[in-house]
């Protein structure tokens, strides 16, 4: 299956956008709502970007509670198969334009879990990424860096990850396929039937 | 023929035709249809004469004159008789469709008669009159809450209970006060009792609480709250409604055309600015509406949830009558209409629901607004109207009440007011989000819409409670013909506007409305100059990047609907359990079948019969001594 | 007018010819009773009333005499017309005793009502006594003989302190005629005077039903078949009402004025009737079986007929004789219902009578008109009587308040129990099972006759107001009516 | 004209509360020693979620959030700004308090529909703590009502002016704290917020809002702390002489419910009940009974 290289589209027929388009482009890149999917331990790093010392808030950028209201995945950390469908279902549940940040090694090649029988080792196989940051984890300041090279992208209209997943549906689909047909058998023996008790009559 | 007897006449006649043809459901209903239509077109007609009367002389002498029966129209019981058959009329339209095969409670020649009792008693001019319908209306309802089914006739035999302990002391009342005024015109009768207030305080109050007590009874005031929910609940569903609205207004009409007089007319001791009487009175109006309110909150079944919201409206009504000023009867009488016009629409709708799942729980139905947009309409804007929210008719009411309570500086009883209307708000939408709203159960997924006979009353129903809302002047002109024939004066009301008793405060109802809707086409733009919405599946929720359905979990399982209010319960528990009047009275019952059987085991055995011959000549001697 | 004779001698000839007829003595029974009932309407209604017959020319006081009244004849339509309809709802083939015994008893009900003096009246009521022994025997079972030897033991009990009584009367006053003991009523000591009334009363009270003496109403009714329980009802409890009336408020009355001269035992009786009123009702409330629901109504009926005329102004005897009639009525739609549903379901309980009004709404609409009408619910007969009742007891002392509120009270347990029971039938029949029996159409037709004359007397009560006026008249100037009837010019 | 000013009125106030919250965030974000987000924060935000592509589930949830915003427009309309209105009314208050109802059932309907057992919880919480906060709100308002025997806003406005000594803050002080307490439930901020509970049920209500559904939903918020700011303003401080006294008197009681909102934790749903039914109803039944007697 051919992939697309949007990024070299994109600088081909950079400056062919509407006004329009350029100023929501402008307001969505002032205003970033992200949902921190904490996967794993990068999730750490988050806290100190959002206080005192580095205060993302003055880029618009809040902490949101459900895929709903945000812009922006954050992935942090190592995915596991299991783990690796929530993210899929978030990351489906978020209107578009939305965007995906991966955080450290973990998500790129598996880091130091990569021989692990249930670790995803490249999550952008599964979903489309706009942009991975290496480490180790990785300090703030390079999240923060991070942010505002997104929002550098959102505003060029550069980030458009979101529409690789749309026009890429079959091959994200084939690969998210072949990792959950490893996770069936797991979850069938566990007998997690919910047994619901139909409680009669009134309250009280 | 006199046409105060036509009314009766014909309910009669036909309750009495139609037990003759009663296999033939759709023939039957549709002859309930047009006797409540010929009804509501005689009523309609019978607006503005007030001279109409019938009356008959009966071959029974009590106080050494024959007995008289006699009718006569006046402008209150004209009001409350026409706004409960041009109910009655809509929901006979729905009961034609309501009645098929599978949902055929053959009720139709009783409700005839409890038609004609209720006309009866509308218009009755003397307290025999008055009496003899009262008792056919509370037995007759009986068989039609009991309506042949073993589950409802256990309901039934709760309403009936307290609705004979009522009919007992209306008689005695009744007797004492036409011994006292050597007859049984209701107009002397309420001039004899002002006259015993001024020179024996305490027998007068004894001689209204026993007609209070009756009207609290039939109306479900505290401390007879509780029947409504199991009468109303197990009832036919096409019934509940009448029983709601029409029923529940009995002891209201009693209240304001027997009590309100005396106390407006006795020179009773004073609780600010209005007398100590009337102020019991709106005091159980308040507690009744808090306490229902309450009780409402935590019910699971819908029909028991509406019957306790039934409660708390007629708390409203007596709260507004109990101001005794013309601002606080005119919205109690308001309130009435209103109650009638939304509690229908409301029961009506619920009906269409259980008609097409044969459920009642909440918890269990779900996402019908789906299948049945129509009856989630109506029921939409019922309960805005019940909430009291402005532009539809509920709203007007509860304003003019409100207003009346504190113009009269009932501080406590409006605080209690406004708790309990607070407190509609919450198991209106309760219902509202547990039925209409929310997953669709997978059994649910092909009902279909209400049949159309069962949407075009609802359809009127809806207009109609808008229609007033944003024009209080069709309700508000009737009324000031009530309030001039209770020798209030008033003046006439406008069309559009509601008057109160506090400075500055008059409201424009039809401008509320033009705003009101200027704010939505304003909304309405920024809804539309927004993004493009899609649409998605109803389960497609965010659950944590979980799939509920991989979970075993279906749709219904999945709204959140059986403990709405859990925390807030937990806080009302041990005051749930100290109200339980319930309780009270099945271990009443408990205690009275123990007597009995007792005293049948008394009998059973044979060893203590000629003792018990002995205790009784003893009884015979002791007496004769004495 | 010696031939009111008839009344009494030919049912007790039929009662010996009946020893000899089989499949005829029905049929005979019927015409004799219904030639008593037509006799005693023609009497009923000729003018010749009120007159006193001597019986063999010998004249009162010291020969039998019977008083016809409009009061007693008026009883005696009732008391025959009982006795025709518990001929007709006879279900099965009866042997010759049973005939003959029924016989007997209307000869002494009917002879009951007529006599003019009291011996007469003690030998009629132990007649009656044995009579509905052995009806109530009849069936020859455990339950029927165990119910007729207590209602025997108990009744004969009562008899021989009514022989006392007589005793007492006749030695203190010399005399056992009704009217001449009117009359020299206010002779006697008080305290003999009590002694004869505590006696005679209990002599009457186990026929009247009421509470410390009425052991026997439910097993007896629960052991009859439904006509033996009409005739109870009809026959027996309706003489028993005449009694009140006659041997209370004429005989031991204070001058024509229908108060009881013993004003203290007035209110005793009172206490009487009022506890019957409450210990039947409740004892109703939870009972299973039908029939014996329909006893212990009967017994509270009782005492509310008994208060009625023990408040002894014009208003309650009014009320109290309205109630006489429509209790009558009632009771006996209910009696005659209850002994088809019994055959249709070949149960008891009433909770297995489910489906009955669905299958036969005439029979269960007439069954609810009976049970309102005992109720006191407008639009039936008994309203008007319980009206009128509570009326008339409002004038007199606190006592008779306490009654009002008992009355109102019990009320309440009756419309529940009644009304529960005739939802019952128009439940739906959870099984298929066809019924055992099928209705007998003419029951169903007496039922719904009587059902439609309670309704056109709940809806007019004039219908029947000049004679209930005639016989609250004839109670209220006894003096006037009774003892001038028996002595002319003795006032 | 009357629907020009109406529409006037409804983009000042949008406009008022966008900034209001804005600033409610700098100053948080001060409170925390942070640099916070500009003050036009908000609008930032409203554009992008309107203009971006959003999910509905059915129509009532439309249908809900368009009432929701029309709900409290209408009953912004009634509110005097300085004596200023939209149309000549008497600004009854049970008209506002039973208006901004619409705004609430708007909403509860709108996010029901989704379906979301973490918005139902939200809602019921919402709707249990509106029976808290009415009580006491009431009473204070019935205490304003029967000082001055009018339920017009214009007429408690107009009785303050004049000195700063005539405002309500001084005539009923014990009113005065009770409301600063139910106002703190009435937005909606700690320690009354149990409903939106990011933590908890996922935001509450707002769970499966998204793009032009939480731009109205913020909107509605917007105008709604405007209506209980404006409604505080004209109960306790004067009503304002003109606009934009008004505004800044508006400001001044927001930014205390945010300095409030800032140092408290949550408080469960029962225990908010319990606290507005024992301390601000208590406090405000003593002013009652002050002034009523």
């Amino acid at each position: 299956m051919q992939i697309i290289n949007y990024a070299d589209e994109e600088r081909r027929q950079e400056d062919n956008r509407k006004l329009w388009d350029k100023v929501t482009a402008y307001f969505r890149s002032r205003s970033l709502w992200m949902l921190h999917y904490c996967t794993g331990c990068g999730a750490m790093e988050l806290p100190p970007i959002m206080t005192s010392r580095w205060d993302i808030e003055r880029f618009g950028i809040v902490p949101m509670a459900t895929p709903r209201q945000a812009d922006i995945l954050l992935l942090t950390g190592y995915a596991s198969t299991n783990t690796m469908k929530r993210i899929i279902r978030t990351y489906e549940q978020m209107p578009e334009p939305k965007w995906v940040i991966a955080f450290g090694s973990c998500t790129v090649n598996g880091g130091m879990y990569w021989d692990s029988y249930n670790t995803v080792n490249n999550v952008g196989e599964y979903i489309p990424i706009d942009i991975t940051i290496a480490g180790c984890m990785p300090r703030p300041e390079a999240i923060l860096d991070t942010m505002v090279k997104l929002m550098n992208m959102v505003k060029s209209g550069d980030a458009k990850a979101f529409q690789k997943y749309k026009d890429n549906y079959g091959y994200y689909k084939a690969n998210q396929d072949k990792l959950f047909a490893r996770t069936a058998p797991v979850l069938e023996s566990a007998s997690l039937k919910y047994v619901h008790n139909e409680t009669e009559g009134s309250e009280q | 023929m006199n046409i105060m007897l036509m009314l009766l006449v014909v309910p009669l006649i036909t309750a009495f035709l139609t037990m003759a043809i009663l296999k033939h459901q759709k023939t039957v209903w549709t002859i309930f249809l047009a006797v409540s239509g010929y009804l509501s077109y005689a009523l309609f007609t019978m607006y503005g004469k007030w001279d109409l009367s019938w009356s008959i002389e009966l071959g029974f002498k009590m106080f050494g004159k024959n007995v008289v029966l006699s009718l006569i129209n006046s402008p209150l019981g004209w009001f409350f008789a026409f706004f409960a058959s041009l109910t009655t009329l809509l929901i006979a339209m729905f009961s034609i469709a309501y009645n098929d095969e599978k949902h055929d409670s053959k009720t139709a020649p009783i409700w005839l008669l409890l038609i004609f009792s209720n006309i009866g008693i509308f218009f009755a001019k003397d307290w025999l009159m008055f009496f003899i319908m009262w008792e056919a209306m509370s037995t007759t309802a009986y068989f039609i809450i009991a309506h042949g089914k073993e589950i409802s006739a256990k309901a039934a035999k709760f309403y009936l209970s307290i609705s004979l302990i009522g009919t007992s002391t209306l008689l005695l009342g009744i007797i004492l006060v036409s011994r006292l005024s050597q007859t049984f015109d209701i107009g002397v009768s309420i001039d004899s009792l002002v006259k015993l207030f001024s020179t024996n305080y305490s027998a007068a109050l004894l001689y209204i609480g026993l007609f209070i007590t009756t009207f609290l009874i039939k109306s479900a005031i505290f401390p007879f709250y509780m029947w409504p929910s199991k009468a109303y609940a197990e009832s036919p569903d096409d019934f509940t409604p009448f029983l709601s609205t029409v029923m529940s207004k009995y002891g209201v009409y009693g209240l304001i055309l027997f009590i309100l007089p005396i106390l407006a007319k006795s020179d009773l001791p004073m609780f600010g600015k209005i007398s100590q009487p009337a102020y019991m009175l709106a005091v159980l109006g308040a507690i009744t509406s808090v306490l229902a309110t309450i009780l409402a909150i935590f019910q699971t079944d819908m029909k028991k949830l509406f019957a306790y919201s039934s409660v708390a409206n007629v708390g409203y009504i007596v709260m507004g009558l109990a101001t005794m000023s013309v601002v606080g009867i005119q919205g109690a009488l308001f309130h009435s209409v209103n109650h009638m016009i939304f509690k229908t629409a409301i029961f009506l709708s619920l009906a269409a629901v259980i008609y097409r799942t044969g459920e009642r729980d909440m918890h269990k139905l779900g996402g019908l607004v789906y299948k049945m947009p129509l009856t989630f309409l109506v029921y939409l804007l019922a309960i805005i109207s019940a909430a009291g929210i402005p532009p539809l008719s509920g709203f007007t009411s509860k304003w003019l009440i409100v207003q009346a309570l504190m113009a009269q500086k009932m501080l406590f009883v409006v605080v209690a007011m406004i708790f309990a209307s607070t407190g509609a708000f919450m198991y209106l939408l309760r219902c509202l989000a547990s039925v209409f709203l929310g997953q669709l159960p997978d059994k649910y997924k092909d009902i279909k819409e209400a049949p159309l006979l069962m949407a075009i009353p609802m359809t009127i129903l809806m207009l109609l409670t808008l229609a007033i809302g944003v024009i209080p002047g069709i309700i508000t002109k009737p009324i000031d013909a009530v309030l001039t024939g209770m020798g209030y004066n008033v003046e006439p009301s406008s069309w559009t506007t509601v008057h109160t008793a506090l400075a500055k405060s008059d409201l424009n109802l039809t401008y509320l409305f033009y705003v009101f809707m200027v704010a939505c086409v304003i909304s309405l733009i920024m809804y539309l100059i927004s993004g493009k919405q899609e649409k998605i599946d109803q389960i497609d929720n965010y659950t944590a990047g979980e799939n509920p359905l991989e979970w075993d979990t279906t749709p219904d399982r999945f709204n959140f609907a059986y403990g709405f209010y859990q925390p807030f319960k937990q806080m009302f528990n041990p005051m749930l359990d100290l109200i339980s009047f319930e309780r009270w009275m099945s271990s009443f019952g408990r205690i009275v079948e123990r007597a009995s059987s007792a005293l049948s085991l008394l009998y059973t055995r044979s060893e203590g019969a000629i003792l018990m011959l002995y205790i009784g000549i003893a009884i015979l001697i002791i007496g004769g001594m004495m | 007018m010696n031939s009111v004779l008839f009344l009494i001698v030919i049912p007790l000839l039929g009662a010996f010819l009946a020893l000899f007829g089989k499949k005829a003595n029905r049929i005979v029974a019927i015409l004799i009773t219904a030639f008593t009932e037509i006799f005693s309407i023609m009497i009923y209604l000729s003018d010749k009333l009120p007159v006193s017959v001597a019986i063999g020319g010998w004249q009162a006081p010291y020969g039998i005499n019977f008083v016809l009244t409009p009061l007693s004849v008026g009883f005696i339509v009732l008391i025959n017309l009982a006795a025709i309809i518990s001929l007709f709802i006879i279900r099965g083939e009866k042997e010759y005793q049973f005939y003959s015994t029924y016989l007997v008893l209307l000869a002494a009900a009917n002879g009951i009502v007529l006599t003019g003096d009291i011996f007469n009246f003690y030998i009629f009521s132990e007649l009656t006594t044995f009579a509905i022994t052995a009806l109530i025997a009849y069936p020859r079972n455990r339950r029927s003989t165990g119910a007729a030897i207590k209602y025997l033991i108990l009744a004969s009990t009562a008899s021989s302190f009514l022989l006392i009584g007589i005793g007492v009367v006749y030695k203190t006053l010399g005399t056992l005629n009704i009217a001449d003991i009117a009359s020299k009523i206010d002779l006697l000591n008080p305290l003999t005077l009590e002694l004869i009334i505590v006696l005679i009363l209990t002599g009457i009270f186990v026929e009247l039903e009421l509470f410390p003496f009425n052991m026997w109403v439910p097993k007896a009714y629960f052991a009859g078949t439904a006509s033996v329980n009409v005739m109870l009802h009809g026959m027996l409890g309706t003489a028993g009402a005449y009694i009140i009336a006659r041997i209370l408020l004429t005989m031991f009355a204070v001058n024509g004025s229908g108060m009881l001269v013993n004003a203290n035992i007035a209110n005793a009786i009172i206490v009487i009737a009022m506890l019957t009123i409450f210990v039947s009702e409740i004892a109703a409330f939870n009972e299973k079986k039908l029939k014996k629901v329909l006893a212990f109504s009967s017994m509270g009926q009782m005492g509310l007929i008994i208060f009625g005329f023990m408040i002894g102004n014009e208003q309650a005897l009014t009320g109290a004789f309205y109630m006489v009639v429509a209790n009558f009525l009632a009771k006996i739609i209910l009696f005659v219902l209850t002994g088809e549903f019994i055959a249709m379901t070949g149960s008891d309980n009433w909770e297995d009578m489910k489906g009955i009004g669905r299958k036969h709404p005439v029979a269960g609409v007439s069954f609810v008109i009976g049970s309102l009408s005992l109720m006191g619910v407008p639009f039936f007969a008994g309203f008007w009587g319980k009206l009128a009742v509570i009326q008339g007891a409002m004038s007199g002392n606190s006592f008779m308040i306490t009654g009002i509120v008992i009355i109102l009270i019990t009320a309440v347990v009756e419309g529940v129990y009644f009304l529960k029971i005739s939802h019952t039938f128009f439940l739906k029949k959870e099984d298929e099972k066809e019924f055992n029996a099928k209705a007998r159409i003419h029951s169903i037709v007496i039922a719904a006759a009587l059902a439609v004359i309670v309704l056109a007397i709940g809806v007019h009560p004039g219908l029947i107001e000049n004679n209930v006026n005639r016989a609250t008249n004839e109670i209220l100037n006894s003096t006037s009516n009774y003892v001038d009837v028996v002595f002319p010019g003795r006032y | 004209m009357v629907v020009i000013n109406i529409i006037l009125y409804s983009l000042f106030a949008i406009l008022v509360g966008l900034i209001f919250m804005g600033i409610g965030r700098k100053v948080s974000a001060r409170m925390h020693l942070r640099y916070g987000p500009p003050f036009y924060q908000s609008i930032l935000d409203i554009f992008k979620l309107m203009s971006r592509k959003s999910f509905t589930h059915n129509f009532v949830m439309d249908l809900g959030m368009v009432m929701a915003l029309a709900g409290l427009l209408g009953t912004m309309l009634y509110v005097p700004i300085a004596g200023h209105s939209a149309f000549i009314s008497n600004s009854n208050i049970i008209v506002i308090m039973y208006l901004m109802a619409i705004g609430s059932l708007g909403m509860a309907m709108a996010v029901t529909a989704s379906g979301n057992p973490n918005a139902t919880i939200g809602i019921s919480r919402a709707l249990t703590m509106m029976l808290g906060y009415e009580i006491p709100f009431f009473i204070i308002v019935l205490g304003l009502i029967i000082s001055n025997n009018s339920s017009s806003i214009s007429v408690i406005a107009a009785s303050q002016a004049g000195s700063i000594w005539n405002w309500n803050i001084w005539h009923m002080p014990l009113g005065y704290i009770a409301m600063e307490i139910t106002l703190q439930a009435m937005m909606g901020e700690k320690p009354f917020d149990a409903m939106i509970a990011p933590a908890e049920v996922a935001s509450g209500p707002m769970v499966e809002l998204s793009g032009k559904y939480l731009g109205l939903g913020l909107l509605t918020h917007a105008v709604s702390i405007f209506v209980e700011t404006g409604l505080m303003v004209n109960f306790f401080f004067g009503g304002g002489s003109n606009p934009i006294d008004f505004v800044i008197k508006q400001l001044g009681i927001y930014l205390i419910a945010v300095i409030f909102d800032n140092i408290f934790p949550r408080y469960k749903i029962e225990q908010a009940v319990k606290f507005l039914w024992i301390f601000p109803t208590g406090i405000a039944v003593v002013q009652l009974l002050l002034l009523a007697f």
